[in-house]
């Protein structure tokens, strides 16, 4: 059942990556990244991360693909089809795309990985919030704010650069 | 020993007055720095004659006249061996040349009063006269080879001022910087050669390199490049040195264009002094060249017989009187080398060296006077040129009868001075070679020739338009003439065979009559046929010139050397060799070193264009890039 | 970790995935499309964070924990993006990625 | 206090100096006094130097001081100097001198100009007395900044594009030298022990001979082409045409005689077996050079083209006389090098002054200028003797100890080049006949120059100082060989003593 689920949702991710970047209506394409962030988060629960994997649905497939499709929205008409890509940098990409997977996969493939034997933690809400929140080993306190100041500056970014600007100069 | 010290002011005095009339000579009158040189060179002659009384009359061993040094100071050293020296040396053709050199710029400095009189640049042509007495005194008492190179080059360039003297006539310039280039390109054989013998023999002095069965020359034998040995490459270099400063063959070309310098320098440079100085430094080297190098000493009779032939043939048909003299000269000193080229060494051997210096003395007396007085002459018609002149001898008499006398002895008529001179080179060639011998013989009939072709195309014959009645040059002017009459004269008597020979001791020398009169016969013949053809104006020289055609025309452009020389440096030198360089300097050398700008500059403009500002390109890049460092660390360095 | 599934297929799962981004990267003309392929790089990375964790290190949580701050990367930098892109909208009225190359050379 | 620190410092106080004058007349005022004060400072050295000597110091450098400046690479600040650095700093006072004098009437950005200059000018003082590669080498490279700006400004004809080209062909040589410092460094303790860039003490070590053969020739020819290496060499004519006259005075007068001095103090000295080595490669270089820059230079129109050509052809005889390797010849070309300076810097000097009368340097166009401007073009004249070795002057007794030095070899080869190089003293003489003969004499070509005017106090002060040295030279040349010989006897007996390879 396991290993049945997973080569469904691996398939599910391999196709639907594939298949948005190569379709040519960009709401398509939006919904195609939705399924893989979905499949993924599905990956996530099967490796028993389900905060992990609640995060990913969330966020990600809720958050960050609603904004690209309200900033398609505001871009694009709906019917619009992208033109072909360029050839030389179709080539280019698949090109780069072959020897990267080959490679990577030879090495993959080459290395013996040696799984871990200790006994496994349980991943529950306290313990990810006690760690998230520590100051002492595996206390992740300082990347927690860091990132909150982050997300702060850049939706201060994002306010600053999306704005209409005054002068004539940037009329639309 | 030290009883001549007092000769480095006859040296100091025309310096002095170089620097003096050179630094202050435009503030004053002009006349002030004539007359103060004047007298300096006064005092310095004194004190040569002097020199030369106490030196030669005065008491000496038996082993004949011994150099001395009176004054010697280390002025450059190169190695522990090689030092230039600055000194006096006295030996018996350093003693006469100060008498001559004194004599010579004395008279000449006495004549320039009146000859220059009005010239614009008077003091500087005193100091510049005082420069090159200065030079040429240095030149001829150097005590070493070095020394004599460095005042060598300072005659030089005092000959270059003197030439160039009238720096506003193009011609003048072009024959100062002729003159100067041509005896600067002999000085390069001269330096060379010096190098070669210092290196040999590691010694400049005169006294080690002419010390009879000196072994300085030991390590020469061994050495040898072309297969020709280095005592003969040096002494040839030297001579041709020597030759380009004394005009010979077939460096003699600046000497006719020198003309264009004032006469009384002509008369002192060009005429008494430094074209002698080649002579002097053959006859100063000759134990040397007799000795190590008989090769050259040979090469050394040849080009002189030859340059005393070749001159005296074009002399014939030149008409600038000045040119003529100056032909005459280079005649001449084919002869004092000829004479040098056939001597042998010691005793009556060295004849030819006794000879050589002999004429080398009456020659600068009389051939001074010839040009001071073609001096007084143009001073009279304002002319150099034979056509412009005739009958002249009415209106110039001091200057016709010294005129005549100087002809006479240069034309080897006894009693003159040229007599004696001529007849000793005349005895010395034949005892060595017969063919130079010929020549000689023939050369002194057309000396005799073209002397009295000038006298009487100048003094006889019919009078020209002149634009006023020429009158007779000053005193001052006439002075020196008379002076220098007296001893074209008279030096002739001087006892020269037992004062200057090549060894250094006397010996008796004797008039050869077998030799002697053929050659008044020929000189007499040859101013009979001057007296037929150009006494009385006539048409047969003309017709002649025209029978002979070509040859005619060839020998009037002296046989075309200068258009030859000026084909070698105008054409060959200056565009064949100088704007090809000059050309491959700017487009090639520099062309490539701009290229290296260029190149790099065109390469970033290319490559710029990677910069595309395509996003997906930089990605690219940066992918294939990893993916490449990637593979090399993985498949390569492992 | 799962059973009967060993490390790699994840890995090969991923690496496919990894390189389909840069792949649309790569390929795409339009920005938004791209910056989708970025998220792709991103999210096959998070995977393989999250793998290693499960299978190699099981008592520990970091690569849980590098996950999450990708995560939240990932907002924040597709926030911008897309405030970058609809400026770029503004001025050419377009978003091919072409035409934005004022800063070259 | 260390007369040389002083030397260093004079200048230095004079730039600040400059700095606070108000117009042209203070700035010209206080460098002039500046450039005096150092002159004597230098006439001190000189006279300390001779004593100390005489007093039986026999120290290869005397006045030496030490500061440690950068500890971690042992880089120091050490200063001293021998015969041959006192010689060059002499000639570097007294062209500086004139220059500062030849440049009185500039107008234009009057402080930055004297201020330029000088701090070239301190470079150079630092260069001459530096021990230390490092700081030897900071101190040429602090020379060339001000040359680039010097030139740039105040230049004529295309001075931006020659400015750049003379500082990129000397950045390119500079970086040449930092390989060959940077080689010597490294290698300069092959029996352990910490580094050294002092000059003295790596010259009592042996480098390996393998690192001298790779780096001799980066050092060498970076040095080489501020000496005017040929094929190096185009920056000369190019540069020189186009810098104002001060600069070009200075700069063929004296730096240009920093890489000749570079080359025989760190190359040659450091390195002797790969400069025995490899000498016969320069040696056929600089005897193109020779012959090559006086060719060219006759077939120049321009002024300063012709000097530029012929400062290629006495400098190319600096370095042929430096790798005959012989005390007499290396004798030669340290004399060159300041007879070169004094009378290369007089020759610009005026031709700086007749360009600013006439408007022109191409000769063509001008002729008889003896009768308008007598002293100039005495002056001149006597320039163009000294240039072709007349005796009396400098030039003379530099050229026959460089002939003399390189005739001492025994074999057949140095023989040979020593008469072709001996060969250019004619076709020196051609071409300064030329020029004399078609600028000074001959009627007057252009009547506008009819009523020029002759040379002002300041110029006359210029032109006479730079006559007078060489003149002092020429006629009594024994008490600067001397002490100039003295001074080589090390690197004499170095670079005789070295193991034959």
């Amino acid at each position: 059942m396991n290993v049945l689920m997973f080569y469904l949702f691996s398939g599910i991710i391999l196709i639907f990556s594939l298949l948005s970047i190569t379709t040519r209506r960009i709401l398509r394409a939006a919904v195609y990244l939705l399924f893989v962030l979905v499949a993924t988060s599905g990956l996530y629960f099967m490796l028993k991360y389900q905060f992990m994997a609640a995060v990913q649905l969330t966020l990600y497939a809720g958050g960050i693909v609603v904004l690209i499709i309200f900033s398609i929205l505001l871009t694009h008409h709906i019917t619009h089809r992208f033109k072909h890509p360029n050839l030389t940098k179709l080539l280019m990409g698949i090109g780069a795309t072959t020897v990267g997977i080959g490679l990577v996969i030879t090495t993959i493939l080459s290395h013996s990985f040696k799984a871990g034997t200790a006994p496994e933690l349980p991943v529950d809400m306290t313990v990810i919030g006690n760690q998230l929140l520590s100051t002492g080993k595996n206390g992740y306190i300082l990347p927690f704010e860091l990132i909150s100041i982050l997300l702060l500056a850049a939706m201060i970014a994002a306010i600053v650069i999306a704005k209409k600007e005054n002068n004539k100069n940037s009329e639309i | 020993m030290t009883g001549y010290t007092y000769t480095i002011f006859i040296i100091l005095i025309p310096l002095v007055m170089f620097l003096v009339t050179g630094l202050l000579g435009m503030k004053w009158k002009p006349i002030v720095s004539g007359i103060l040189g004047t007298i300096g060179m006064g005092i310095a002659w004194t004190l040569s004659l002097i020199t030369a009384g106490s030196y030669f009359f005065g008491t000496h061993g038996a082993e004949g006249f011994q150099a001395i040094i009176p004054f010697e100071i280390k002025w450059l050293q190169f190695t522990e061996t090689l030092i230039i020296k600055m000194g006096i040396l006295l030996d018996p053709i350093s003693v006469m040349m100060l008498v001559v050199v004194t004599t010579i710029s004395f008279m000449v400095h006495i004549y320039s009063l009146g000859y220059m009189k009005g010239e614009g640049g008077f003091a500087r042509f005193y100091s510049f006269l005082s420069l090159f007495t200065f030079a040429m005194l240095g030149l001829v008492i150097a005590t070493n080879i070095f020394q004599m190179y460095i005042f060598w080059e300072l005659v030089g360039v005092s000959s270059f001022l003197l030439i160039g003297f009238y720096y506003q006539k193009p011609s003048a310039v072009a024959a100062a910087k002729k003159a100067f280039i041509v005896t600067r390109f002999a000085d390069l054989g001269f330096l060379i050669g010096i190098l070669i013998l210092s290196f040999v023999t590691g010694t400049f002095d005169f006294a080690k390199l002419t010390e009879p069965g000196t072994t300085i020359f030991a390590s020469a034998a061994s050495m040898s490049f072309m297969g020709i040995s280095a005592m003969t490459w040096a002494m040839t270099l030297m001579f041709i040195g020597g030759a380009g400063k004394s005009a010979m063959f077939p460096l003699h070309i600046w000497l006719p264009d020198a003309m264009e310098g004032p006469t009384p320098v002509s008369a002192l440079i060009h005429a008494a002094t430094m074209v002698v100085a080649g002579v002097f430094l053959v006859a100063r080297m000759f134990p040397v060249i007799h000795f190590q190098a008989p090769a050259t000493q040979e090469i050394i009779a040849y080009v002189g017989g030859f340059t005393s032939l070749f001159a005296a043939v074009i002399a014939i048909t030149q008409y600038d009187i000045k040119r003529i003299l100056a032909f005459s000269t280079l005649s001449q000193l084919g002869y004092m080398m000829l004479s040098l080229g056939v001597s042998g060494y010691g005793g009556e051997e060295g004849l030819g060296y006794m000879a050589s210096m002999f004429h080398l003395f009456t020659h600068a007396m009389f051939k001074a006077l010839l040009f001071l007085g073609a001096g007084s002459i143009i001073h009279a018609v304002h002319s150099n040129l034979m056509q412009d002149m005739g009958g002249l001898r009415k209106y110039l008499p001091i200057t016709h009868i010294t005129f005549l006398i100087a002809c006479l002895a240069i034309s080897g008529i006894p009693p003159f001075a040229g007599f004696f001179s001529k007849d000793e080179i005349l005895v010395a060639a034949l005892e060595h070679n017969k063919l130079l011998f010929a020549v000689e013989y023939i050369v002194a009939g057309l000396t005799a020739f073209y002397m009295f072709r000038l006298y009487f195309g100048v003094f006889w014959g019919k009078d020209q338009h002149y634009h006023h009645t020429p009158h007779e040059s000053p005193m001052t002017m006439a002075i020196p003439l008379m002076f220098l009459a007296f001893m074209s004269i008279f030096s002739g008597f001087l006892p020269f065979h037992n004062l200057i020979t090549s060894d250094k001791m006397g010996f008796e020398t004797h008039t050869d009559l077998m030799v002697a009169i053929p050659s008044v016969l020929i000189g007499v013949l040859g101013i009979a046929m001057a007296w037929i053809l150009y006494k009385k104006e006539s048409v047969v020289p003309a017709k002649m010139a025209k029978s002979w055609g070509i040859l005619y025309t060839a020998t009037y452009n002296k046989f075309y050397f200068d258009e030859i020389y000026l084909f070698v440096t105008r054409k060959i030198i200056f565009n064949y060799i100088s704007r090809p360089i000059a050309w491959f300097d700017r487009h090639i050398i520099d062309a490539f070193m701009v290229g290296i700008g260029l190149v790099t500059e065109k390469v970033s403009y290319q490559i710029k264009g990677m910069q595309s500002g395509q996003l997906q390109h930089y990605a690219f890049a940066f992918v294939a890039g990893t993916l490449a460092i990637a593979l090399s660390m993985i498949y390569l360095l492992m | 970790m799962i059973q009967g599934i060993p490390l790699e297929h994840f890995l090969i799962v991923s690496t496919i995935m990894f390189f389909i981004g840069v792949c649309g990267f790569i390929i795409r003309r339009n920005l938004i499309t791209m910056l989708m392929a970025i998220e792709l790089i991103l999210n096959s990375v998070n995977i393989n964070f999250v793998v290693f964790n499960r299978y190699l290190y099981p008592d520990q949580l970091q690569g849980q924990f590098f996950s999450l701050f990708v995560v939240g990367i990932a907002a924040a930098e597709a926030s911008v993006a897309i405030a970058l892109i609809i400026n770029i909208y503004r001025n050419m009225k377009n978003i091919e990625v072409e035409n934005v190359n004022e800063m070259k050379y | 206090m260390n007369i040389l620190t002083l030397l260093v410092l004079i200048p230095v106080l004079t730039m600040i100096g400059v700095l606070f004058t108000k117009d042209y007349k203070g700035a010209r005022l206080v460098s002039a006094i500046g450039m005096g004060v150092e002159l004597i400072a230098t006439v001190y050295l000189v006279l300390a130097y001779l004593a100390a000597r005489k007093t039986g110091m026999m120290h290869e450098m005397l006045f030496t001081s030490d500061f440690i400046w950068y500890p971690s690479l042992n880089i120091h600040f050490a200063f001293g100097v021998d015969g041959i650095a006192v010689a060059m700093i002499g000639l570097t006072s007294i062209v500086i001198f004139a220059g500062i004098f030849a440049s009185w009437e500039l107008q234009f950005l009057t402080k930055e100009f004297f201020v330029s200059l000088i701090l070239l000018v301190t470079a150079v003082y630092g260069f001459f007395i530096s021990l230390d590669l490092f700081t030897m080498f900071l101190f040429y490279e602090l020379a060339l900044i001000p040359m680039y700006l010097l030139i740039g400004l105040w230049g004529t004809g295309p001075k931006e594009k020659s400015a750049m080209k003379l500082t990129l062909m000397l950045m390119a040589g500079s970086a040449l030298i930092m390989v060959g410092i940077l080689g010597l460094y490294y290698n300069s303790a092959p029996g352990g022990g910490p580094l050294t860039f002092n000059i003295i003490e790596i010259s009592k070590i042996n480098i390996p001979v393998a690192a001298q053969r790779f780096f001799f020739p980066f050092a060498f020819i970076g040095f080489g082409i501020l000496g005017a290496l040929f094929p190096f060499h185009t920056w000369s004519p190019d540069g020189h045409a186009s810098a104002p006259t001060a600069v070009s005075m200075l700069h063929a007068g004296v730096l240009m005689k920093l890489g000749g001095y570079g080359c025989f103090r760190v190359a040659m000295f450091l390195m002797p077996q790969a400069a025995k080595e490899m000498a016969w490669i320069f040696i056929i270089l600089t005897t193109i050079s020779v012959v090559y820059g006086a060719f060219s230079a006759i077939w120049q129109n321009d002024l300063k083209f012709i000097n530029a050509y012929s400062s290629v052809s006495h400098c190319g005889l600096v370095i042929f006389a430096l790798l005959m390797m012989n005390q007499t010849a290396m004798d030669g070309a340290i004399l060159q090098m300041i007879s070169h300076g004094l009378m290369t810097a007089l020759f610009f000097a005026l031709i700086g002054m007749i360009y600013g009368r006439t408007h022109t340097r191409d000769i063509r166009e001008m002729g008889g200028l003896m009768k308008v401007i007598p002293f100039l073009a005495v002056v001149y004249m006597i320039a163009g003797f000294a240039s072709l070795g007349l005796p009396g002057l400098s030039g003379f007794v530099a050229e026959m100890t460089v002939f003399v030095g390189s005739f001492q070899h025994q074999d057949i080869f140095h023989r040979v080049v020593t008469v072709i190089v001996a060969s250019s003293i004619v076709i020196t003489a051609v071409y300064i006949l030329k020029v004399v003969g078609m600028l000074l004499l001959g009627p007057l070509k252009d009547q506008h120059h009819a009523h020029l005017e002759d040379a002002k106090w300041y110029e006359k002060l210029s032109t006479v100082t730079l006559v007078l040295a060489v003149a002092a030279i020429g006629i009594a040349p024994l008490w600067l060989s001397d002490t100039i010989v003295a001074s080589l006897k090390p690197i004499v007996t170095r670079l005789a003593t070295v193991i034959p390879f």
